[in-house]
């Protein structure tokens, strides 16, 4: 195409383009009657004679700004609605919303329904320059409003929307930090009993009374797994009574890891206690890594020696039934723990003693007083405490406020929304 | 062919059901087919979507004529994908004992990124969300709810609080604050009972779901 | 040096992940994108250190005749198989009708589904013999769980006609499912959203070093 | 006879049996048995008195053995599809809800359907994935399938081929790339949601026969999740629904409903509460309803009758065992 070689080459091109257009917005108009209820509002205007011409005002103080705390991909815009824009007998039957990029040609961005007042435009690029205008319609007449300033939309460094979230962060972060390095100067923190734990010296008792042995599972996931650990941690209290009752403990696994770590736990319990010829490393075996070759091993196990007692610390999967009902049959006392929440409905079911959930973690860092595992639990608590005071503050508020119009209440509630928003 | 397939299908599926009886041979080989079919099924589709789809074709994309009619790359070739490859085959370095160490490289990488990546995601989501969806009227804005409503947002405020109460390790559970972390583990209770069920209801699914067709597809009983 | 550098590397990934959601500026943006595209790489490299471990494994057992070293056979041949089957199918290998979709389909489908399918004999054999109101606490489970498994299956509307409409079966379940269920698996998400929080941290900050291992 | 030759025994007859009947089905023999409603009544007394009988022997102390209770599971789970009993499943309020979203779509939105399971779960999730494709198709909503998981995109195919066999569908005329596409699958896990959230075409490269993304009709304008209308998840683990909640829908304000495995639907219970899921089918029940709902026979709804039996069996069990429990428990205290 050449363009502007003589200007008489432009009227055919004006007459076609000015075609064009009427078609197109023929065509949209048809588009939005059969489609958008909305646009359509012909049971909202007033009956008008199709011939005559309903004059509408152009919307007025279009502004377009761009949004803050993006990496300058959007920009938002407000606009007062055209005073034709009415809820009963509106005039204006919709809204049209241009934009111009870069002093280019206008493009139809969106329709808007009646009543629209802002619209936010994503994906742009922050190199280009913008600007839009808007069209106020009725049935046969197109109201414009002024052009906005071109603007483009800016990187910003910061997402000040999502300030208070990183001051919760923070401080539940920092908690979980002060409380570590706290414990790691020697400050003793404290935690509460735990139920579950209280019954393991009793169930090492009655096995021993009984004299039969006790079985240890650890769940079938590796050492770096933290529930795993956290089975580990508490062999080690089991283990330091068995030396001292010298009670018979069998431990099947099925990691290779595990088993080394367990044994390291069981014969320096037995060292501890002055005992170490007691100590065999017949008492961990490795079984296999397939589960349910594993479960078919421990359920054999289980029927033969007939255990007194049976632990059930770490991660298990759909094992966790098999298990537990075995024992359960063989009349074992039984103390699981778990964090799989899928598992713990089994467990309490069947076993006598469940640690559910974070009970393990905490029973295990009580009893290896490892300043990591304390320090994150007491920082966990803090973030806790920060939920429990919301929830009642906020509901309390928010139920006072709206019931007797409270405004300090409604306050609150604002400022809690403020705060715990993610958007 | 169909009827090889139907036949195979369902000496595996009764393979495995022969473990209801006892551990025996028929179970221990359709197990093993089990383990090598998937472990080769994964590399084959890791193969190709990610090894060949994300990383060659990101790198090498493939040609293609463009309008002019001359052959160019049909999109712009990503070489940054490389470093990705390179620690990947870090990875794997971990079969030869010797230079294992190298692993943790790549290790290094997924531990730091799910980590950034958790923090953000469970906090915002698993706990600022439902904390602020737990802000609620008890009885609506303008006390437009059902005495049902009110009930069941009461019962979600207190257990929600009380669940906390139970999980806050660092009070003795005595008093009034033993009380409140009791009706905690009942409603915890009340959730496990409901997770209980729901599970029983999946197991028994996939149950069904084979002897659907054990007696539908294989051998034709049932529509 | 050995430890340093994955610790480095943990730091930095995870602080540009945690940086990318609050400064949305040039260039977090764009290395969280990279790390994304890396991180589907190495995952994938990742799943293959497990499938040539197990080939590893296997093999030693046959070479070294230990017992049921003809199971680790098996193993090795299904693996070679569907290896083999699908990378010769190029890019369409799993179209419908190829070596590869049949295999999925008759073998791998039906494996799976049945290695799972298990677990249901298994539930009501624990129903029978272990699950117990042993106490308050399982006692309450269990009756939850009564009302959720009856009221989830139509027969539970069945069985309680002689009720009001919103008292039956079925509509007991929804209350439990909607309001006290979800207050409980509130608290133990918050709590296991906590948890998480504190162990991405330390591990962030090279607090938690364990996923590295031991030795040096 | 010994232990063992009893078994071989047995395995014969059964595999003697299996090869009958499905001589029968290729040639015709044997139609396919419906048992009358009167036969299925009698039948569940039988089932009603052995339930009786297992209480008695339990409550004299014989517990009876595991295989016993495998066999009893097998044979009530199998019997209700010979049946003929009509079962009426009321709607739940998290299932309409669902519905009430997508049927709200207009003509041509959007849908993203991610697949994110296994065979496994299959019999929970495949009748959810045909039922919402099947609506979606007939209700002119495009469908853009993927997968966190690799079978996935390979299940969404086998949902497809049934959901393209329909009359209804078939006469609609679709076609694969302008009404639907599988995009295949990603490995990354949540790295996928999250790199979908900046350019799905970072993502996939290419659909799941190897067509550029560029060159698919009704992925060509789809940049990220702003596009997408409407999102579905069947879920059956990690990843799944609570990584599309954490960053589809809490980052980039994605609008999505959901299907999950009756495993981890209690959890999700909290997401459809606090609005980050609008609406959510749980288990094989969700199936149900929803093909209920949306008019269309499928799995979910003939599995429904077996599932009724297997929740019985199950708290009978349970029922019996307790009462034995307790009555023992109260031998013991007399004794002391």
């Amino acid at each position: 195409m050449h363009v502007g070689k003589s200007t008489s080459l432009y009227l055919p091109q004006l007459f076609f383009l000015f075609l064009f257009i009427c078609n197109f917005l023929l065509l949209s108009l048809v588009y939005a009657q059969t489609d958008d209820p909305l646009l359509n509002s012909e049971d909202s205007s007033v009956a008008i004679p199709d011939s005559e011409l309903v004059v509408v005002a152009p919307v007025t103080s279009l502004i377009a700004e761009d949004y803050k705390y993006d990496d300058g991909k959007q920009i938002n815009l407000s606009w007062v609605p055209s005073i034709d824009d009415q809820l009963v007998g509106s005039k204006v039957l919709g809204y049209r919303l241009f934009r111009i990029i870069d002093d280019g040609k206008p493009e139809l961005l969106a329709k808007l329904r009646c009543g629209a007042n802002s619209y936010s435009d994503g994906k742009l690029k922050s190199e280009s320059v913008y600007s839009y205008y808007l069209e106020a319609f009725s049935k046969n007449f197109i109201a414009t409003s002024t052009r906005t300033v071109p603007i483009s939309p800016e990187r910003e460094w910061i997402n000040f929307d999502r300030k208070y979230l990183f001051l919760l962060a923070f401080i539940i972060g920092g908690a979980v930090i002060f409380f570590i390095e706290s414990a790691r100067r020697g400050k003793k923190l404290f935690v509460r009993k735990i139920a579950g734990l209280e019954a393991v010296d009793e169930a090492i008792g009655r096995a021993t009374e009984m004299g039969r042995p006790i079985l240890f599972i650890p769940g079938i996931l590796d050492m770096n797994d933290v529930q795993t650990l956290a089975g580990i941690t508490i062999l080690g209290r089991v283990s330091q009574q068995i030396a001292n009752y010298d009670t018979k403990i069998r431990m099947p696994v099925s990691r290779s890891l595990v088993m080394t770590a367990a044994r390291e736990t069981i014969k320096a319990a037995y060292q501890t206690a002055g005992r170490p010829d007691q100590y065999s490393d017949d008492m961990v075996n490795y079984v296999t890594d397939e589960q349910f070759g594993y479960v078919a091993a421990v359920d054999g196990i289980m029927v033969r020696e007939k255990p007194a007692t049976v632990f059930l610390m770490g991660a298990f999967f759909a094992e966790s039934l098999i298990l537990a009902e075995t024992g359960n049959s063989v009349g074992a006392i039984q103390i699981a723990g778990t964090a799989r929440p899928a598992q713990l409905p089994f467990f309490i079911a069947a076993c006598d003693f469940t640690l559910i959930g974070e009970e393990l973690f905490a029973a295990s860092a009580y009893l290896s007083g490892e300043p990591k595992q304390l320090g994150s639990l007491k920082g966990q608590d803090v973030g806790k405490g920060i939920a429990m005071a919301a929830i009642l503050i906020g509901v309390l508020a928010e139920t006072i406020g709206t019931a007797w119009n409270v405004e300090f209440m409604n306050d609150v509630v604002r400022w809690l929304t403020i705060l715990f928003t993610t958007q | 062919m169909e009827h090889v397939a139907l036949w195979i299908a369902a000496f595996l599926t009764l393979g495995i059901y022969s473990f209801l009886y006892k551990d025996n041979i028929w179970y221990k080989l359709c197990e093993s087919i089990f383990v090598g079919i998937s472990a080769g099924y994964w590399f084959v589709v890791l193969f190709w979507d990610n090894i060949y789809g994300k990383f060659w074709v990101g790198v090498f994309p493939p040609k293609a004529y463009n309008d002019a009619g001359e052959l160019v790359n049909s999109a712009e070739p990503d070489y940054l994908l490389i470093v990705g490859a390179v620690l990947g085959v870090m990875m794997i370095s971990r079969l030869i004992p010797k230079i294992g160490w190298v692993s943790r490289w790549p290790l290094a990488f997924i531990v730091g990124s799910t980590s950034g990546l958790y923090l953000i995601n469970y906090f915002t989501s698993n706990m600022m969300r439902q904390v602020e969806a737990t802000i609620i009227p008890l009885f609506g804005m303008n006390y437009e709810l059902s005495a049902y409503d009110i009930i069941g947002n009461l019962v979600i405020v207190i257990g929600t609080f009380t669940g906390l109460v139970y999980f806050f390790f660092s009070k003795e559970h005595k008093g009034w604050f033993g009380r409140t972390a009791k009706i905690g583990i009942w409603t915890i209770m009340i959730t496990f009972g409901a997770s209980f069920g729901y599970t029983v209801m999946s197991r028994m699914s996939l149950l069904i779901g084979r002897i659907d067709f054990l007696f539908g597809d294989w051998l034709g009983l049932i529509k | 040096m050995r430890r340093e550098i994955p610790l480095i590397i943990t730091g930095v990934v995870g602080v540009v992940f945690l940086l990318q959601y609050f400064i949305p500026h040039w260039p977090f943006d764009e290395m969280s994108g990279w790390f994304s595209d890396w991180f589907s790489i190495v995952q994938a490299f990742a799943i293959w250190l497990g499938a040539l471990n197990l080939l590893k494994i296997s093999a030693q057992k046959v070479i070294g005749k230990k017992s049921d070293w003809g199971f680790a056979v098996v193993i090795i041949v299904s693996f070679l198989i569907i290896v083999i089957v699908g990378l010769t199918g190029g890019e369409g290998y799993r179209e419908t009708g190829t070596g590869f979709s049949w295999l999925y389909k008759y073998v791998y489908s039906s494996l799976s589904a049945t290695m799972f399918s298990i677990l249901a004999f298994f539930v009501a054999s624990a129903s029978y013999r272990a699950f117990r109101a042993r106490n308050f606490e399982a006692t309450l489970l269990l009756v939850s769980a009564f009302f959720v498994m009856l009221g989830r299956v139509p027969v539970g509307d069945n069985i309680s006609f002689f009720l009001p409409d919103e008292y039956q079966l079925s509509q007991i379940a929804n209350w439990i499912m909607t309001w006290p269920q979800t207050a409980g698996q509130r608290a133990i998400m918050i709590g296991i959203a906590l948890g998480l929080v504190s162990t991405s941290l330390r591990i962030i900050l090279g607090i938690e070093r364990s996923y590295l291992g031991g030795g040096d | 006879m010994s232990t063992r030759a009893k078994e071989i025994l047995v395995i014969g007859i059964v595999l003697l049996f299996s090869i009958i009947i499905y001589l029968g089905k290729v040639f015709g023999w044997v139609e396919v048995i419906r048992f009358s409603p009167l036969v299925s009544m009698i039948l569940i007394g039988i089932l009603f008195l052995a339930l009786l009988y297992i209480l008695v022997l339990t409550l004299k102390g014989h517990l009876i053995e595991r295989r016993a209770v495998f066999l009893f599971v097998a044979i009530s789970v199998a019997l209700p599809f010979f049946m003929t009993i009509s079962q009426s499943a009321r709607i739940s309020p998290e299932v309409q809800q669902l519905y009430d979203n997508v049927s709200e779509l207009p003509k041509g939105s959007k849908v993203l359907v991610s697949f994110d399971f296994d065979p496994p779960s299959a019999p929970e999730l495949q009748p959810m994935a045909e039922s919402f494709l099947h609506y979606c198709l007939l209700n002119d909503l495009k469908v853009i399938i993927m997968g966190l998981w690799p079978q996935g995109p390979q299940q969404a195919n086998l949902a497809m081929d049934r959901v393209l066999k329909k009359e209804d569908i078939i006469a609609k005329k679709l076609r694969d790339g302008k009404d639907y596409v599988n995009l295949g699958f990603q490995a990354g896990n949540e790295f996928v949601i999250k790199g979908m959230g900046a350019d799905f075409s970072s993502m996939f490269k290419s659909d799941y026969s190897g067509n550029s993304y560029h060159d698919i009709e009704i992925v060509k304008n789809v940049k990220n999740f702003s596009d997408i209308d409407f999102a579905f998840n069947l879920s059956a683990g990690y990843p799944g629904t609570q990584e599309w909640v954490q960053i589809a829908v809490d980052r980039y304000g994605l609008s999505m409903g959901a299907g999950n495995t009756a495993v981890q639907a209690p959890m999700m219970y909290t997401y459809v509460n606090a609005g980050q899921l609008k609406g959510l089918l749980g288990g094989i029940k969700g199936a149900a309803e929803f093909e209920n709902i949306v008019d269309y026979i499928g799995k979910g709804t003939k599995y429904m009758l077996s599932q009724s039996f297997a929740h019985m069996i199950v708290i009978a069990f349970i029922i019996i065992g307790n009462v034995a429990y307790f009555k023992n428990e109260r031998g013991k205290k007399k004794k002391h």
